[in-house]
C-alpha cells in the first residue's frame, strides 16, 4: 500500500473528478467560472488545461439552464457533474432537481438512469449574510429520488465524490466553503467511499454525537472539552444523508444511550429532527434520555460575525447540550431569543 | 407528391386522433385518471415534425404528447395502457398521460412543468454534439411557455453554444382558458427567438406538408451545421385544455372557424384532389386505424395494474 | 350571532378573500387563469367581475415572475395575494420564496414588512402522477421568515385566510384540491382564526393524532374505527404548521401519552419528524410509546390508482400504527417495500 | 452647462470612490467581512441615472450598490456601519454590503442573487401603477444577469403589463471572470429587450451626463407614458469581482484602455474645459468628500455591534 498524502478539501475533491474524468470520458464538468477561472473556489484548478474546454464547461448564470442541460444529457448516457457556485444559488434550479432530475426515473419505469452529480458548496462561510448562508440540506435530503452527500474530511471527499460520480442516479453532493483549505491524510491509489455509510469519527461510549460536513468538527471540538469532564463522546459521521445509515446510528445510540445531533441549518423538519424521530422511535428503549439537537437559531443568517456566531451550532452549545441530556446541568432548553433555535 | 408518404402522414394523424377519442371516451367511463391534454386539432405538428426527422433524432415534449408519443413509436398499445395506468403501459403506469416515455424510440417525455423540459432538450442536443452524433433534437412545447424562465434558460445555451435541437412551438392559440394576446407582449412568439439568436420560421400548423417541410430544412441544418432553430407552428386545439375544460372561454364562430382548418381534413382533400386515394380508400385506412385503437384499449383493459409491492422500485437506480 | 352556513371549502376561501377585498382596496388577487377563467379551480369565481382587472389579474406562465412582482408590490405596501395553480408550480418560484420574501424582512433590519399571501392547492389530487401530487410543505416550513398555513375545514379555511391575508408576514396558505367541495358550517359575520393556534377536532384520551388539512380527515376517519374497537384517539389538527402551537401539541400528548402524527408527503426531514422531535424532546417523560408517524411512502407520486392509494396515508395505516403504538399488535413498523415510508 | 449640476455629480461620484477605497482598505483589516463588491470605475451609472430620477423614485440594485444607495441617500455613515456589521448601518448590521436598505429613501436593496430582483423591481412598479402614483423604479443590474430565468419573466410582465420601470444594464463587460462575450450569444444585451417589447437605449455608462440623460428622458417616458424603458450602459469595473479577486483574467492593457475613461476625471476634465472649477477646486470638494469618508469610518468604528440577544428580532412583523 502506498502511503496517504496530505492533501487539501479542495485537491481532494479536484482528484476524485480528474480521475474519473481520465477513466471515463462522458464525465465532463459544468457551471460558473468552473473552467477559466479555475473555480470560484479553486476547487476545479487546472481541469480545463487539462481537459479543454470540451469537458470543463463555463456556463453563463443560469442555473435552470445548465442543470436541466446537465439532467437532458445525463438522460442519454453523459455524466455531468454540475457545479453550482454555491448551493444557495440551487434554489433558482429547485424545480429541476426536484420535478425532473428526482423523478424521471420513476416516471418512466426504470427507462432512463441518471447519473449526474450537483454539487457546490453549502452553509454559511464567514458574514456573507441571508442569501449566502443556507445549509439547504435538509430541503434536498426531503426529496426520494435524490441521492444527498456531504463529506467532512479529504478522504471522504474524494472517496465520496468518486462513489457519487459512479452513481447511477443523480447526487447532490454539498460541500463547504469554509473547508475547502482544510488538510488531511488521503489513501493513495484507487480510494471510493461507498454512499450510504456512515463513519464513526470517534468512538465514545457516553453520548452519541451525530453530524456531517462542517458540523463534524464541531462535534470532534464539543468531544474534546467533553473528555476533560470525563465524558466521551462518540461522534458518527453521516457523510450520506439519503440514503440514511440508520444502522450506525442505532448501534452507536445503542451503546450510548444517549443522542444529539448537531445540524447547520434550521431546524424545523430538518435532517436533525429526522435523525431524532428515527433514535425515538427506533431506539425509544435504549434511550436514557430525549434525543436533543443542535442546529442554526431559527433565523435568516445575519451579516455581522458577533450575530453569525450566535446562530451557528458551536462546540459551546453542543457541550452544553450533551451536560444537560446527561443530567449535569439544568440549563435551560432553549437559547433565550425569539427567533428561536434549539 | 409521393403517394406513400402522404398515406403514411394520414395514417398517423388518423391514428392520434382516433387514439385521443378513445382515451376521451375512457376517461368519461372512468377508465383513464388523472389530467388527458387532448391534442386534437393539432395533429399535423407532431406528425410534420416528427416524419421529418430520423427516428434516431430524439423527441421531448409536454404533458400534450399523445400524438409525438405514436408518431415516434406507432405504439398504441403502449400509450392506452398506461393511460389506464397499467403495467404494460410505455412508463408502467407510473407516468399516466403526461409522462409517456420510450427510451428505445427515444421518446423522452412527457414532461408537466410549463418551459422545464426546454433545458432539458438542450442537454440531449449537448450530449450529441459532445459525442459528435449528428442526432437532432426536437423539443415541442406550447405558445404558453414563452414566457417561463426556463423556456429563456434553455434557448440561451442553445443559442449559445449552437446546440443541434429544433425548438418547435405548438401555438394553439391558448395556455388553458387564455388567448395567447393576453400574455404575450410581441406578435409571434418567434419574435422571442431572435434574442439567443436563433432562426425562426412560422409555418401553418394545419398543414402537415408545410410543417414536413420546415422541420426537414430544419432538422437538416441543425445536424449539418450545429445550431439550433425556432420554428412556429400556428394551429388551434379542438378540444379543451384537458378533457375536464369545457373551453367556454372562445367563441363557437372561433372554433368553428379553425374546424375548417381541421388539418385532418386538408390532407384527405389533398389526397382525394392529387387521386392518391380515393375516401372509401382513405374510409378503410381509418378502420384499420380504429381497429388498431380498439386492440389497444383491449390490451389494456386486459393487463393487469402494477403489483402494489412493486411501488418501491425504480426510485433509485 | 348569525346562524352559521353551509359552504364548500372554495367558497368559504372565496368569501375570505371578496370581503378582505371589499376591506382594503390595496389587497389584489393575482395567478394564472384566476381572473377570465375564474381560477383553474374556481376558488376566485366572480372575483373578476366583481373587482375588475385591476384587482383580480390573470398572469402569464411566469411563476418566478409573478411571484416576484408580488413581493414588490408588497415591499411598498400593497397587500397581494399570489395564486399559484397548485403548489407543484412553486418550485420554479422557490428562490422567490426562500431567498427574497422569507428574508427581506431580516435583512433589512425591519425596515419592510412584506404582506403577502401565497396560495394554491397542494398535495396529490387523484393520479396525477409525480410531478404534480406533492405535499411541500415540509420545504416551506423549514424556512424561517414564511409562515405555513394549511386549513381543513371551510370555517377555519375563510379564518386562517383573512388572518393570513391580515398578517404582515409572508404567508404560505396551502389549500387542498380534492377539499374544495367539502362541506361545512362557517361562522356567519366577521370570522377570522388567529394563526399559530391548533384545533382539537375530536377529543380522545388514548392517542393523539396531529394532522393538518387533508389528513385531519384521514385521522378522523381511523379515529371512528378506532372507537369501534374502544379506542378514543384525540384530532389535534395544527391548521398552522409555522408557527407551531407546540403547547397544544404537548398538552394532548400529556394527556394521552402516545402520540402518532398524520402526513401527506415524503417521510425524510418532513414536518411529522418535527413533530416527533418536539414531542421526543419535550414529552419524553410523558411517552408511554414512541411517537410514530403514518406518511406517504418514500417515492415520488405513481400515476396508477391502486399505487397511488398505496402511496398515501389511509384510515387503515393510521388504525394499525395506532395499534401498534398502543402495544395491541407486533406488526412491522415499516412498509414491506423497497422505496421506505413510515 | 449648469455649474452646480456638474459639481454635484461630481462631488457624488467622488463620495462613492473614496468610500469605497476606504472600505477596501477596512476589508484589508479585518473591519469589514463578507464579500465586498467594488462599483469602482461605474460611478457614473449609479449616480447619473439616479441623479435623473425624482427623490421619491424608487431604486432598486444588486448586491454591488454601495455607490447607488450613496447617490440616493449621502448617508455615508449608514452604509459604512452597514460594512462594519453595526447596528447603526442602514441595516442594523444585518445585511452587510450585499443588502443596503433605506425605505425612508426608496432605496430597495441590496439584493444578492443575480436577476431575482428583477421581478421585484417590476413589482414596485406595479403597485405604483395601481395605485395611479407616478413614481418610476430604477432597476440596476449587471450584464451577466441577461441569461437568467428571472429576468426573462421580469422583463415580459413589464413589457405585458407596461410597468414604469427603467432597467439599467451595468455591461462592466465581465460576470465575475467571466467576458461578456463567452455567455451572450448576441452582440449587446439590449438586443434581448426587444423581445418584450421595450425600447431600449445603449450609452456610454462612463459620461455621467450622457447616462443622466438618457435615463432622465427614460424616467420621464415611464411616467407620462407608462411602459418600462431598457438602457444599457456599457462601463467597466477597475477591480476585481469582489477584493477578493485579483482579476487576472483580463490584461493590463485593457484595463489601462478603460482606466483612460475614468468617469471621475473625464467628467474633472470636463469641470475645468468649461471652467466651471479649478484643479484646486476640485481637490477642494475631493477633501470635503474624504472628510466625509473618514467621519463614515470613524462612526463606523466607535458605534457598537448589534446586541446578541435581538439576533431574532425582525424575522417576523
Ligand atoms: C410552471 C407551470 N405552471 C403552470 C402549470 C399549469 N399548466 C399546465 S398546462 C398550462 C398551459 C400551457 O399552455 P401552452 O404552453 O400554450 O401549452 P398547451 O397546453 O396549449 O399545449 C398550464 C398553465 C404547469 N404545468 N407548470
Ligand atoms: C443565481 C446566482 N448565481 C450565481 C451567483 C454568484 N454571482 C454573484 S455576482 C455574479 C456575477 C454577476 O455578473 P453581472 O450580472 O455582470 O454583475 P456584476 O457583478 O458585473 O456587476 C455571480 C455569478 C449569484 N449571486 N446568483
Ligand atoms: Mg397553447
Ligand atoms: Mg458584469
Amino acid at each position: 500500500m502506498p502511503e496517504p498524502r496530505v492533501l487539501t478539501f479542495r485537491e481532494a475533491l479536484r482528484e476524485a473528478m480528474v480521475e474519473e474524468m481520465e477513466r471515463d470520458p462522458s464525465i465532463f464538468l459544468m457551471g460558473e467560472e468552473v473552467g477559466h477561472y479555475n473555480g470560484a473556489y479553486k476547487v476545479s484548478e487546472g481541469m480545463l488545461a487539462r481537459f479543454g474546454e470540451k469537458r470543463v464547461i463555463d456556463t453563463p448564470i443560469a442555473e435552470t439552464g445548465f442543470a436541466g442541460v446537465g439532467i437532458g444529457a445525463a438522460m442519454v448516457g453523459l455524466r455531468p457533474i454540475i457545479e453550482f457556485m454555491t448551493w444557495n444559488f440551487s434554489l433558482v434550479a429547485a424545480d429541476q432537481l426536484i420535478n425532473n432530475a428526482a423523478k424521471l426515473r420513476y416516471m418512466s419505469n426504470g427507462q432512463f438512469t441518471l447519473p449526474i452529480v450537483f454539487r457546490g458548496p453549502g452553509g454559511a462561510a464567514h458574514a456573507l449574510a441571508a442569501q449566502h448562508s443556507q445549509a439547504l440540506e435538509s430541503l434536498y435530503a426531503h426529496v426520494p429520488g435524490l441521492k444527498v452527500v456531504m463529506p467532512s474530511t479529504p478522504a471522504d471527499a474524494k472517496g465520496l465524490l468518486k462513489a457519487a460520480i459512479r452513481d447511477d442516479n443523480p447526487v447532490v453532493f454539498i460541500e463547504s466553503e469554509v473547508m475547502y483549505a482544510l488538510k488531511g491524510d488521503v489513501p493513495a491509489g484507487e480510494h471510493v467511499v461507498p454512499l450510504g455509510v456512515a463513519d464513526v469519527k470517534r468512538p465514545g461510549r457516553d453520548v452519541t454525537l451525530v453530524a456531517w460536513s462542517k458540523m463534524v468538527h464541531t462535534a470532534l471540538k464539543a468531544a474534546d472539552v467533553l473528555t476533560g469532564e470525563g465524558i466521551e463522546a462518540e461522534v458518527v459521521d453521516l457523510r450520506t444523508l439519503r440514503p440514511l445509515d440508520e444502522r450506525a446510528v442505532l448501534a452507536s445510540v445503542a451503546r450510548t444511550h444517549r443522542c444529539v445531533v448537531v445540524q447547520e441549518g434550521w431546524p424545523f423538519a430538518g435532517v436533525a429532527a429526522e435523525l431524532i424521530a428515527l433514535v425515538a422511535r427506533e431506539g425509544f428503549d435504549d434511550l436514557d434520555a430525549p434525543p436533543e439537537r443542535v442546529t442554526n437559531l431559527d433565523v435568516p443568517m445575519p451579516y455581522a460575525r458577533n450575530l453569525e456566531n450566535v446562530v451557528l451550532p458551536s462546540p459551546e452549545r453542543v457541550v452544553a447540550t450533551v451536560r444537560r441530556v446527561l443530567g449535569l446541568t439544568e440549563a435551560p432548553r432553549r437559547p433565550a431569543v425569539a427567533g428561536r433555535g434549539r | 407528391m409521393d403517394a406513400t408518404l402522404l398515406l403514411g402522414l394520414y395514417r398517423q394523424m388518423a391514428l392520434c386522433r382516433r387514439f385521443e377519442e378513445a382515451a376521451a371516451k375512457a376517461y368519461s367511463q372512468g377508465k383513464v385518471s388523472g389530467f388527458l391534454h387532448l391534442y386534437v386539432g393539432q395533429e399535423a405538428v407532431a406528425v410534420g415534425a416528427i416524419s421529418a426527422a430520423e427516428p434516431t433524432d430524439y423527441v421531448v415534449a409536454t404533458y400534450r404528447e399523445h400524438a409525438h408519443y405514436l408518431a415516434r413509436t406507432g405504439d398504441a398499445r403502449g400509450a392506452m395502457a398506461e393511460l389506464f395506468g397499467k403495467a404494460s403501459g410505455c412508463s408502467g403506469g407510473r407516468g399516466g398521460s403526461m409522462h409517456l416515455f420510450d427510451a428505445a424510440h427515444r421518446m423522452l417525455g412527457g414532461w408537466a412543468i410549463v418551459g422545464g423540459h426546454v433545458p432539458i432538450a438542450a442537454g440531449v442536443a449537448f450530449a450529441s454534439k459532445y459525442r459528435d452524433e449528428k442526432d437532432v433534437t426536437l423539443c415541442f412545447f406550447g405558445d404558453g411557455t414563452a414566457n417561463m424562465g426556463a423556456f429563456h434558460e434553455g434557448l440561451a445555451l442553445a443559442g449559445l453554444w449552437k446546440l443541434p435541437v429544433v425548438f418547435i412551438c405548438e401555438n394553439n392559440q391558448y395556455a388553458m382558458g387564455t388567448p395567447l394576446y393576453r400574455t404575450l407582449s410581441v406578435e409571434d412568439v418567434a419574435v422571442r427567438a431572435r434574442g439567443y439568436p436563433m432562426e425562426s420560421e412560422i409555418v401553418n400548423g394545419d398543414d402537415v406538408l408545410e410543417v414536413r417541410e420546415a422541420v426537414r430544412h430544419a432538422v437538416n441544418r441543425a445536424r449539418r451545421e450545429n445550431l439550433p432553430i425556432f420554428i412556429e407552428a400556428k394551429t388551434y386545439r379542438f378540444r379543451g385544455h384537458s378533457v375536464a375544460d369545457p373551453a367556454t372561454y372562445r367563441s363557437k364562430e372561433e372554433l368553428r372557424k379553425w374546424m375548417e382548418r381541421d388539418p385532418i381534413r386538408m390532407l384527405a382533400d389533398r389526397i382525394q384532389t392529387l387521386g392518391i386515394a380515393t375516401e372509401e380508400q382513405l374510409g378503410a385506412l381509418d378502420d384499420e386505424v380504429k381497429a388498431q385503437v380498439q386492440d389497444a384499449v383491449e390490451f389494456a383493459e386486459r393487463t393487469p395494474a402494477p403489483e402494489p409491492d412493486t411501488v418501491g422500485e425504480h426510485v433509485y437506480a
